[in-house]
């Protein structure tokens, strides 16, 4: 297998500057990841699904006043606190630094979503429906989740592993921002964002954008953050702030 | 604890009320050339300490770290005397008959408590103002610890010494009258003349006893609080831990514990008081002793675990600055002598049922407590920023220099002289409880045996 | 050669207690009779004698295999299956002490029940004479000897003013 | 020990064997409609299992609610057993002989119930299977020994097997005597189950160290359960309210608290319906009340660190969810029943002599404390889980489904119904043990009276 061959590990950088909350993204994770309909009883429940959210933080008063937005997804922590707490390996850490959840050993004792500090973690109260013109549009390489079974954003693991198999299984090239991209081995959220916020790619490949970025904004001064970073999790997806001209930051109050 | 065997009836059952009187009576005039040789050496001792501190004190009060181990030896001496006194007032509440021959033994340690208020002055200058820290008073004014500590803490001796006082005054009466004093002599002791031992007076005397203890067992859990948190954990960057409090007072309370078996055990080899403290007591306290010995297993375990399952980043540090880098050896030591060699020496009834037995391993345990104490006090006074909320680089290890040791050493045998002293002016056994307790144990036949027959009266 | 017993009934401990010397005289030893009691009397009450047990052996052997068992769970299945979970190590130590302390006081439960049932000599399968008035508050003397002596026995039982000697195994008595 | 008076041992049989060879009318409705409410609670599990977790009151972020609080609750009621019949045995109280079957039997039920909350909670118990009996070779996958969901079985597991067999053993003497005292299929049964039980010398003194010792092992296992419980709370570090290291001890005294309570209750209702008078006396009311009076205010305490040191830090999130507990509705009303009915009505009441005798006004304020104690793992749990956590707009509460709220109420119909059923096979108060108790009173003269006394074999 190419994975043992190169060894990578996926992150993301989400340029809260770019972020206009058109939340093409979270419509384009519904899509893509099998995830049933969040109707407005779903919501009022607070049982509703999402994968990536938009938050959305007003700023100022009236005249004035600004709509920040910030996507939120599971952080794949390498000191992830849903983690250990599983009782059946459900969860664990793989070795592309991704927080994997593997369905069928999932018994539901709902503890993961407790431990995690971002609420990115989502339960299945209820059988999944969908309307009949909706049966085909569900997507084959992806996992329909039944009732009592604990769910969260994968990075779309299925096109990665897609993208080991045809890049560097057939090809024998490593993969690279441009071939994940060529090939449409993105995640979804990354595809559909028109602004370019969501940028995805390999940590341990140096000419990465990520990699780039971090260098360049991990810095004093730099626009670099980690959400919750007190907590010590080491999320792989990491935030740059906002530019603003009366510079106040809304959002680092809350990391 | 498990094999029965026959009973066995404390000897001095079948000495008379009065031949007790007379004998801890005479004991107590006549302490001998050989207390007043150690008196003298620990006076000796206690004078370099003094210097010690004197030296400290030129140094000026600014640099912390330098306090540490003087800030440790008196958390030592503060939670060794003064929880002492609880042990006598906690087995008074429970009516158990074996605490008598041991009771004023605890109490006496109440006037210890006076030198550890005395030691606690000079830290007042030394405890920084709690402006932009963490601390238990939140947003108070910044010198709020060194004024509530001062009063917790003098209330907690000026409580201790009237227990020992009522306790004992029925003691002090007899030995007016034996020694044939007229109320003159006596006038420094302005209740002696008021005490006729009426049913009444003995059941004041019970009353008040009992709020005294009540009073002084909450009273002694809050000044391990104030003490333990003011004076260590608020001092350690990112150290929030609930539990610290109760395991300071644990660590007190065994170690107290031990402290009183080590006093019976030089009170039996060095007088002839020896006799009224027996195997019964040492065996019933090595129980006490073993069961606290897990206490401060079970909550070290709670917050160490507790903390290394979170893995922040405060907390990874706290532990690696007082459990696993920084002050390891400290740890070790403590961890070791305060839980494993005395579990493993009292956990076997046959050496716990014996004089020896508890007697070493509270030793060890004494010895291990002021490790522990190290570990948190000096490693809390050597942090040079307060304001921090999480421990990145840790300070360095504060080694004990000249001086540390002569103020520790001065400072223990201070203590130890203070003890000694007061058992001039109350008799170290308490001879009403004695006689109380002949009057409520009796030694039966029953069918083919002999049984002793304790009495419960409600 | 045989032994046999029989079984004297009192109605009240302190004529069991005398009736044993009657016993001794008559040539039994202390190894001869034993005491059934429908409630636990103080040690030595009937002057026998105290019966020997080796209890505190058995749940130290249990614990000891109760941690070996345990660690060789835990330190395995870790090993087994080795998978990161929150960036812990895969030999967790402080996490496997749990489960190992649990373990080794479920082994030296186990062991310390079936030490109480083999030390009582329990289950009893061969009948002894016994009545059931001894739970409802006589006292028995159980005498094991020879069965030439058992006549002596049982007369010494009479004169120690025993209610009536038993030979036979008790029946049920209604409640 | 006034209102002892001497009974012949074929009387003790009779009066503690009432309950198995009369039954009333009472009880037997009394048992119908338990099990009515046992099936209801069936029949919504079924339910639920049927339609998916939808039904419940959960949602995100509250993923834990009514289920887990029950479970801890009845764990907690669960530590009444060990509490009374160890401790008190190893202490040699007296007035534990009347109280420990009924604690052990009470111990056994609750966890028996506590178990199956957890495998309600997950909604989809045949998958649990996997994980309390997870060792399925066929998956080649083992559980995770760092979940404390696993360390909570192995812990329940072993208290109940060692309960279970605690009873048993201490229940062969008593089945002797039933053996003795039944015919036909019941004679044969009980036979088989005292092993041939003699009443020897050596089955006596076995039986006495099987208390002892098993008490003693038991102990630790008793701490453990409730530490490990706790921990599912305590280590999880994203759980501002749940992640503190006091909260072993605290969960552990807690449960003390409300399991003694119970068994109080227990006790009097006992006594009311099979007319125990003679053994279960005003004055084993008066020791447990003073018992739970220390147990209590221990129990406050460490409460009191709790709430503090979740304030100490003064970070956001934690701040915001003690206001949350302490003044938003409906919580805050909640913060305050659990806080009167559990301590502030109780104690008090409990420091009155007249009270700790009065039958009725025990198993009120017995009662209240549990009311309180489950609202105390509602307040801990639920808004915990609450929590103002950063990112999230889904600060949304819980209110319990009618679904759950009839599981909640079969649990404690199901408790009830299976301890009067087993009152029914077995005498739920030891016969030995106070027969034993019979032969050790005794009597002492003081002056003009007789005082009571106990004969004490150490």
């Amino acid at each position: 297998m190419a994975t043992e061959t190169i060894n990578h590990k996926w992150g993301m950088v989400i340029d809260i500057d770019r972020c206009t909350g058109c939340q093409a993204c979270v419509v384009a994770c519904q899509a893509e990841n099998n995830i049933p309909l969040n109707t407005e009883d779903r919501f009022r429940q607070r049982r509703a699904i999402e994968w990536i959210r938009v938050e959305r933080y007003w700023e100022g008063e009236f005249p004035n006043i600004k709509a920040r937005f910030i996507p939120i997804l599971c952080q794949h922590c390498e000191n992830a606190p849903c983690e250990p707490v599983c009782p059946v390996y459900a969860t664990y850490h793989n070795n592309q630094g991704m927080n994997v959840q593997v369905y069928n050993r999932c018994v539901g004792t709902r503890y993961c979503a407790n431990n995690c500090s971002y609420q990115v973690r989502f339960f299945n109260f209820w059988e999944p429906v969908w309307p009949e013109s909706l049966k085909n549009q569900l997507n084959p390489d992806v996992t329909v989740r039944s009732r009592g079974i604990m769910e969260k954003c994968t990075f779309n693991i299925q096109r990665l592993r897609k993208a080991e198999r045809v890049i560097e299984g057939q090809r024998g090239e490593r993969i690279t921002d441009e071939n994940l991209k060529e090939g449409n081995f993105l995640p979804a959220c990354v595809q559909a964002c028109p602004t370019d916020t969501l940028i995805f790619g390999d940590w341990n490949d140096p000419s990465s954008k990520i990699s780039s970025l971090k260098e360049k904004h991990f810095v004093d001064g730099g626009r670099g953050y980690k959400l919750l970073d007190d907590l010590g999790t080491q999320p792989n997806v990491i935030y740059l702030k906002k530019v603003d001209i009366n510079a106040e930051h809304k959002v680092d109050a809350h990391a | 604890m498990h094999e029965s065997h026959h009973v066995v009836a404390p000897s001095y059952l079948d000495m008379t009320a009065q031949e007790i009187t007379n004998d801890v009576l005479e004991r107590h005039h006549s302490p001998g050339n050989q207390f007043w040789t150690v008196a003298m050496i620990l006076g000796g001792l206690f004078v370099v300490g003094l210097v010690g501190l004197f030296m400290l004190v030129s140094d000026g009060f600014d640099n912390k770290s330098n306090w540490g181990y003087y800030a440790a030896t008196f958390a030592y001496v503060f939670s060794l005397s003064q929880t002492a006194v609880l042990v006598s007032v906690a087995l008074r509440m429970a009516k158990s008959h074996w605490r008598r021959p041991l009771a004023r033994i605890s109490e006496m340690f109440a006037i210890v408590g006076v030198y550890s208020f005395a030691m606690l002055v000079p830290l007042l200058w030394v405890l920084p103002s709690i402006e932009g820290r963490r601390s238990l008073w939140f947003e108070w004014p910044g010198n709020t610890p060194h004024i509530w500590d001062t009063m917790a803490l003098g209330s907690l001796v000026i409580c201790g010494l009237a227990i020992l006082y009522f306790a004992s005054l029925p003691d002090l009466v007899t030995d007016k009258e034996v020694s044939g004093k007229s109320d003159e002599d006596v006038s420094y002791h302005p209740l002696i003349p008021h005490w006729f031992g009426t049913p009444k007076h003995w059941q004041l005397q019970k009353i008040v006893l009992g709020l005294l203890g009540g009073f002084y067992f909450l009273m002694l859990i809050i000044v391990h609080m104030l003490i333990s948190v003011d004076f260590a954990m608020a001092l350690i960057p990112g150290w929030k831990d609930a539990i610290f409090p109760a395991f300071h007072a644990i660590n007190g309370i065994q170690a107290s514990i031990a402290l009183i078996i080590v006093t019976m055990f030089i009170l039996r080899s060095t007088s002839s008081l020896g006799k009224y403290l027996e195997l019964e007591q040492f065996w019933a306290l090595s129980k006490i002793l073993l069961a606290t010995c897990l206490l401060w297993f079970y909550f070290w375990w709670s917050s160490f675990f507790t903390y290394w399952y979170g893995r922040m980043p405060a907390e990874i540090g706290v532990l690696k600055y007082i459990m696993f880098e920084t002050y390891s050896t400290v740890f070790l030591l403590a961890f070791t002598m305060c839980f494993v060699i005395p579990f493993l020496i009292l956990v076997v009834n046959v050496v716990r049922k014996t004089i020896w037995g508890p007697t070493l391993a509270a030793t060890v345990i004494l010895i291990g407590t002021f490790f522990n104490q190290v570990r948190y006090y000096v490693a809390g006074f050597s942090v040079e920023d307060h304001t921090l909320h999480v421990l990145e680089n840790l300070p360095d290890f504060t080694s004990p220099g000249p001086i540390d040791f002569m103020v520790i050493v001065g400072g223990i045998s201070g203590a130890v002289l203070t003890y000694m002293l007061g058992t001039r002016l109350f008799p170290i056994i308490s001879i009403w409880e004695i006689k109380e307790g002949l009057m409520l144990q009796r030694v039966r036949k029953f069918m083919k045996r002999d049984i002793r027959v304790l009495a419960k009266p409600e | 050669m045989a032994r046999k017993s029989i079984l004297g009934l009192f109605d009240n401990a302190d004529s069991a207690a005398d009736a044993t010397d009657v016993l001794l005289e008559a040539g039994a030893t202390q190894d001869d009779f034993d005491v059934l009691t429908g409630s636990p009397y103080p040690e030595g009450a009937f002057g026998e004698k105290d019966p020997v047990h080796h209890i505190y052996v058995f749940p130290i052997i249990g614990a000891l295999m109760g941690l070996t068992m345990a660690l060789v769970l835990t330190a395995g299945t870790q090993v087994a299956y080795p998978m990161v979970t929150g960036g812990k190590p895969i030999l967790a130590f402080p996490a496997m002490t749990i489960i190992c302390y649990e373990g080794t006081l479920l082994g030296a439960v186990l062991f310390t029940i079936i030490g109480i049932i083999f030390e009582s000599r329990l289950p009893r399968l061969r009948l002894d004479p016994y009545d059931a008035r001894i739970n409802e508050g006589y006292i028995g003397l159980l005498v094991t000897t020879e069965e030439e002596k058992l006549d002596d026995m049982e007369r010494a039982l009479i004169r120690g003013s025993a209610l009536e000697v038993v030979h036979e195994r008790g029946r049920a008595l209604r409640g | 020990m006034q209102e002892r008076v001497r009974i012949s041992d074929s009387q003790v049989n009779t009066d503690l064997t009432s309950s198995i060879f009369e039954s009333s009318k009472l009880y037997w409705i009394l048992v119908g409609f338990l099990a009515l409410v046992v099936l209801c609670g069936f029949t919504a599990a079924g339910y639920m299992f049927n339609r998916g977790l939808g039904v419940t009151g959960l949602n995100r972020p509250v993923m834990w609610g009514f289920f887990i609080t029950n479970f801890v609750f009845w764990i907690g009621i669960s530590h009444a057993g060990v509490m009374l019949s160890a401790i008190l045995r190893l202490v040699q109280a007296e007035w534990r002989r009347p109280a420990t079957r009924a604690a052990e039997v009470l111990t056994v039920f609750s966890l028996m119930t506590a178990m199956t909350m957890p495998l309600i909670h997950a909604g989809r118990p045949w998958r649990v299977a996997y994980w309390v009996f997870p060792y399925d070779w066929a998956r080649g996958i083992y559980p995770n020994v760092r979940s404390a969901l696993v360390w909570d079985p192995s812990a329940v597991f072993t208290y109940l097997t060692s309960s279970i067999l605690f009873v048993y053993i201490a229940l062969i003497p008593d089945f002797a005597v039933l053996r003795d005292r039944t015919t036909g299929v019941p004679h044969i049964i009980y036979s088989i189950l005292s092993l041939g039980w003699r009443g020897s010398v050596r089955q006596w003194k076995l039986q006495i160290i099987a208390g002892i010792l098993l008490s003693a092992i038991i102990l630790p296992i008793f701490v453990s359960v409730h530490s490990i419980v706790s921990w599912d709370f305590g280590t999880a570090m994203s759980v501002e309210a749940w992640h503190s290291t006091v909260f072993a001890p605290y969960f552990v005294i807690g449960a003390v608290h409300s399991g003694v309570s119970a068994v109080v209750t227990v006790m009097i209702i006992l006594r009311w319906m099979f007319h125990w008078e003679n053994y279960i006396r005003r004055e084993h009311m008066d020791s447990l009340a003073k018992l739970l009076i220390v147990v209590a205010t221990a129990w406050l305490f460490f409460f009191a660190l709790e709430f503090f040191f979740g304030l100490y830090a003064l970070e956001g999130p934690e701040v915001a969810l003690r206001e949350l507990q302490v003044f938003e509705a409906p919580w805050k009303w909640y913060f305050l029943t659990f806080l009167i009915t559990s301590y502030l009505i109780p104690v008090p009441m409990w420091l009155i002599p007249s009270v700790r005798r009065n039958l009725w006004l025990m198993a009120f304020t017995t009662i209240l404390v549990n009311v309180g104690m489950w609202f105390e793992r509602f307040i801990i749990i639920v808004p915990g889980l609450m929590r103002k956590q950063a990112f999230v707009f889904t600060w949304g509460g819980y209110t319990p489904s009618i679904v759950e709220v009839t599981i909640i109420t079969a649990t404690f119909a199901m408790v009830s119904m299976l301890v009067l059923l087993f009152a029914k096979v077995v005498p739920l108060i030891p016969i030995g043990d106070a027969k034993e108790g019979m032969i050790l009173h005794d009597e002492i003269k003081i002056g003009k009276v007789m005082v009571p006394a106990v004969m004490r074999e150490e």
